[in-house]
């Protein structure tokens, strides 16, 4: 294992035109708009910024227990909490904006109006630089049913949003489905520029004491190193069904799990609950890369991207 | 810029049982001694594993600022609890913190402090900054558990010059019942502030009671919580003024009027 | 907590009329046939034996590595090594009939036609007391495709079975799919007796050295504790869904576990990868049920099952 | 009625490192003990937690009989060997066995052993056992490792009265070079058996090297395991006749012929 040479790794990628100096960001509603961690690392050592989901009115969350540990995971109903658009645009963007890296808005929703509306609102913001559509979200009622499991949903949502919308436009698939390629294929048929691909699994914890689930909502969104191989072979299906880029998520906690997603097909990458349990993962992740590459004299990070992909029938 | 909050892999110094099932760990973080305010709390976290996931939220018992170390005081009730325990000194675990919001001075000249369970904790490390002080003050705490095996912290309040009075739920020790029956007595003719900490129950009594008394009342709350940081909105408590409050940021320690104690 | 007595309590449930002394038994591909954890404990203290697929044909397994460890989970992708089902009825039956508990024969295959074929040949053996119909396999070929991810094909393969099944018939649900209350309708419609759910997840683990999926077979099934919150959740819903027993399957591996099961509407448990990292879990899991019971005062299981399920709208 | 199979919750009578990252942990297991034949081996796992969530397989690496406890030697190269490196004397570890089959006893008069790595742990146990066996026998121990720092088992190679020859990698003990090339020269002008345990391309050398040298090899394989008793299928090598051997089970010792080493 000679090192090629001492010179710094590049671990800059391009996700759908957008430059980002690494492919490490944190994943939505999993870091705040930043300010708690912040007091942990500087923020601008990150490929990107994504914020909490922003809804078209603003959401209190759910009442009761929000949060239980599962094994190796967890599970959350926070119910989307967050002040609207209004709040974010005068209180959050300014600010985030002053950091210098790309800001993604991750926009949720009940109904196909709300998001063309809401989607329209915040892609002409100055500061934005890219809309991740929630398309999933087991936490916010309706039953058990969510926003967009289905492909005629998803392209439905996406062909609504793609006009009114200025910047990139991501959604983020559910993995609640049971092709996920398909869910893909038509968020590119209908003009996505990327896909932030995983969601949470919609999980349920019961209190055997008092013989009810542990969450006031029931059930939760189910996230952490558990639904890592389940994520991973997702990336690694949809990178073969469609040429757009790919963020993956889904239990990232160490540099390591960053390098399978990329080897299985994704782009860049998303840190959510791991920034939980390790409030400095994040920069972990993106130092540990760059230490891998230099350690296997790997200059660009681009040509990891996809190298575990074996071709079909092999 | 935000207060850093120190994350470390500390050392653990010290780790010994003091009553059955309740550890004492004393962790070298000469950083976080140093910002301690009693009512704050630590998350703490094994290094290795995935399974417990979470860090788990434990009040800071002792801040030790000269020797650089803080002693966190926990009962082993479940995984994380028992994972913390199997860490002997030599080994490090994950720790960051001070966190939180702290309990505010009082108003009066006495204190009451009223703790269940491991709810005492923040109490002996408050009683101890409070003997520390400049201004004379009578400190008195009231001190529940299920039994006498499960008291802790008596001798460090004792030494704080805190007037210690104990209630068991079996009556081992001290009066039979809830600690919360001896509260009225230890406020009146006074102008005492409370300070109390415990199993929610409790709270919501002492709650009652100190707006019952009208006296300024503390209370440092519990929730689930994953990041301890403010960021997964996971540990709120409804607010009385309607929304939601975050036990880890604007909590642990609540002025009794902010919470929705019905709701709760 | 008072005991109520000290009367042993009643474990005994019943699965579409057949009667078990205890809600109990190992999942299929995770205990053999038993032979193995005999060495550990009576086998006869099981509800059921659930033992590994049979095929219509021998099959040897799947070349390469076929498993790897996953956060509180595993990923298996053996390929149904099985030595068909003339050396079943030869080898097997005869040795595992005489344990006097009800012996269910799990059978895989990747047409209908062989589904029936099979289905009849083993139904109506003595000493079977009823046929697991495994419609889910991921780790046999074709892609990535399964064999009953769609209420359609369930509805097909269920009804083409039932009338030639000579014995109870119990599909076995996969959760790689977008409804599970759908794939339980289609298959109570199509005339079940009971639902055993669910069998594994598909993932992927990439070794990164290597830059590869470790697994021979690139996917594979993953089971553990890992997913019982899932699996919970599924079992949650389609017990609000069907009206025809459930048996809850995934990431059991205490008592605590199989109660949350039960609770949210299951009659009964199967352990499976639980065995492998503890030999004794099938018979440590009745115990506890038991010890439970006692401490709680409760006399009969059957109160437990379905405690945890809130009314709709709650 | 097949055999029993022990499973314990076995107290750690001692735990050392005997060189960097490799340790030697002793347990308190009677029955093991007593059953146990070199070449076999154990499934280990900490009781807490489910990740790491499979047992880990160790190779009995010693069995004192009238002791009632087993050593094992392992080295720390993931999760299941950082956790179980974590349990201090005192602690259980869940232990089952003892599993697989074992060497079987030489038809000439010279035994050569050839370890790599932490293959060494069962070879050690064959040459105590060798060594008191009422046939006088030479026993050759061919031993490979990265450098000197990684060499281990070989006072008790040496004491078991094992000629011990080593090659490093790096050449920091011994000869320089892989393990094998020392191989034809001790199998030389001898009715030698040979036994190996080591990583897999060792392995394939051993056995294509035993073959030409028409020697009887046995080789003790390794695999991913998850169950270690024969259940999951998980950890099966090509068999030369067709279809697939488990090691936990046909295995792990098998003789050169059984397997199909160019698809292995
Ligand atoms: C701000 C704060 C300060 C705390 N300080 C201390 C302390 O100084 N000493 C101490 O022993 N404990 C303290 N706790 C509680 C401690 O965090 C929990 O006991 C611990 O998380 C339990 O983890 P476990 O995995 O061992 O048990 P779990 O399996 O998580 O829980 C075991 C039992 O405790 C209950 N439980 C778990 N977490 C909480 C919680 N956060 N609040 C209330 N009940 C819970 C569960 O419902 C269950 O019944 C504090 C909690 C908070 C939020
Ligand atoms: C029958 C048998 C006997 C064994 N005896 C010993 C022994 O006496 N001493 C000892 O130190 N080790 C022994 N091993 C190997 C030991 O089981 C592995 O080192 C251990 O499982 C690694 O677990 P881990 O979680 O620490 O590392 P992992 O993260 O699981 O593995 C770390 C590295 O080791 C490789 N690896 C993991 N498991 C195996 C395996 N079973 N075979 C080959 N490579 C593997 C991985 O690919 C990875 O590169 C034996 C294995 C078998 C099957
Ligand atoms: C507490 C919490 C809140 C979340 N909120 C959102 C959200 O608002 N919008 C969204 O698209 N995803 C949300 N997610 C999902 C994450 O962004 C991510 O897709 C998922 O957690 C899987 O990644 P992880 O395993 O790294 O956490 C949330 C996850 C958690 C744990
Ligand atoms: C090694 C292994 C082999 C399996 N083989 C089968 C099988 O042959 N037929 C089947 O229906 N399910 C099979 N399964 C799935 C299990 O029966 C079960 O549904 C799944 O593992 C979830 O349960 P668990 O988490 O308790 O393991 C297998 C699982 C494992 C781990
Ligand atoms: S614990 Fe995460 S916001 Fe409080
Ligand atoms: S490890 Fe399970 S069969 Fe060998």
């Amino acid at each position: 294992m000679e090192l090629k040479q001492s010179a710094r790794p590049n671990l800059s990628v391009t996700v759908a035109g957008m430059e980002l100096k690494n492919p490490v960001m944190p994943a939505s509603g999993c870091f705040g708009w930043g300010e708690e961690y912040a007091r942990f690392f500087d923020l601008t050592d990150m490929g990107a910024l994504v914020g909490k989901a922003v809804t078209p009115r603003p959401r209190p969350g759910n009442a009761g227990v929000r949060i239980v540990e599962t094994p190796s995971g967890m599970l959350n109903a926070i119910g989307l909490q967050n002040p609207g658009p209004e709040a974010f645009l005068r209180d959050v963007l300014p600010r985030v904006r002053e950091l210098g890296i790309p800001v993604w808005v991750n926009v949720s929703a009940n109904a196909l109006q709300e998001y063309v509306d809401l989607c329209g609102l915040l892609s002409s913001q100055p500061g934005v630089s890219a809309i991740e559509l929630n398309l999933s979200c087991p936490n916010v009622g309706r039953g058990h049913a969510e926003f967009c499991v289905t492909p005629e949903a998803v392209m439905d949502t996406v062909s609504a949003c793609r006009p009114v919308c200025r910047t990139h436009l991501i959604p983020k698939l559910s993995p609640n489905t049971t092709d996920i390629t398909a869910l893909a294929r038509a968020a590119e048929a209908a003009g996505a520029d990327a896909l932030s691909m995983i969601n949470t699994f919609v999980g349920m914890v019961i209190d055997i004491d008092k013989r009810r689930p542990v969450l006031g909502n029931r059930t939760g969104g189910m996230s952490g190193p558990a639904v890592r191989p389940i994520a991973v072979r997702m990336v690694y299906e949809v990178a073969g069904a469609v040429s757009i880029p790919i963020i993956g998520i889904g239990g990232i906690s160490t540099w390591r799990d960053a390098l399978e997603f990329l080897m299985a097909g994704a782009t860049a990458v998303q840190v959510g609950t791991a920034s939980f349990f390790n409030p400095r993962a994040i920069p972990e992740v993106i130092q540990g890369l760059e230490t891998w590459m230099v350690d296997h004299g790997v200059a660009n990070i681009r040509e990891v991207i996809g190298a575990a992909r074996v071709p079909t029938g092999g | 810029m935000p207060e850093a909050i120190e994350l470390l892999h500390a050392e653990v110094l010290d780790h010994h049982e003091v009553a059955p099932d309740h550890w004492v760990i004393t962790l070298d973080a000469p950083e976080i001694a140093a910002g301690a305010r009693p009512g704050q709390f630590v998350m703490v976290r094994g290094i290795q594993g995935t399974d417990p996931l979470l860090p788990r939220a434990l009040s800071i018992y002792h801040a030790d600022v000269e020797g650089g170390c803080i002693e966190l005081l926990y009962r082993v009730v479940g995984p994380g609890t028992t994972r913390l325990q199997e860490h002997e000194p030599g080994r490090r675990v994950a720790v960051w913190g001070p966190l939180g919001s702290q309990f505010r001075l009082p108003e009066g000249d006495r204190v009451v402090l009223v703790g269940g369970g491991v709810g005492v904790p923040p109490l002996v490390f408050w009683a101890e900054r409070l003997a520390a002080l400049s201004v004379p003050m009578e400190v008195i705490a009231l001190i529940g558990a299920q039994s006498e095996s499960s008291l802790v912290g008596i001798d460090r309040l004792r030494r704080a010059r805190a007037n210690v009075r104990i209630a068991t739920d079996d009556g081992s020790q001290g009066r039979k019942g809830y600690v919360t029956d001896l509260l009225p007595q230890a406020v009146q003719s006074a102008r005492a502030t409370i300070y109390a900490c415990g199993p929610t129950p409790m709270l919501k009594a002492v709650a009652r009671l100190g707006k019952t008394l009208e006296t300024p009342t503390e209370l440092a709350l519990e929730a689930p919580m994953a990041c301890g940081v403010g960021a997964c909105l996971g540990c709120t408590v409804p607010r009385r003024e309607g929304g939601f409050a975050r036990v880890c940021t604007e909590g642990p320690v609540f002025d009794r009027d902010s919470i929705d104690w019905e709701t709760l």
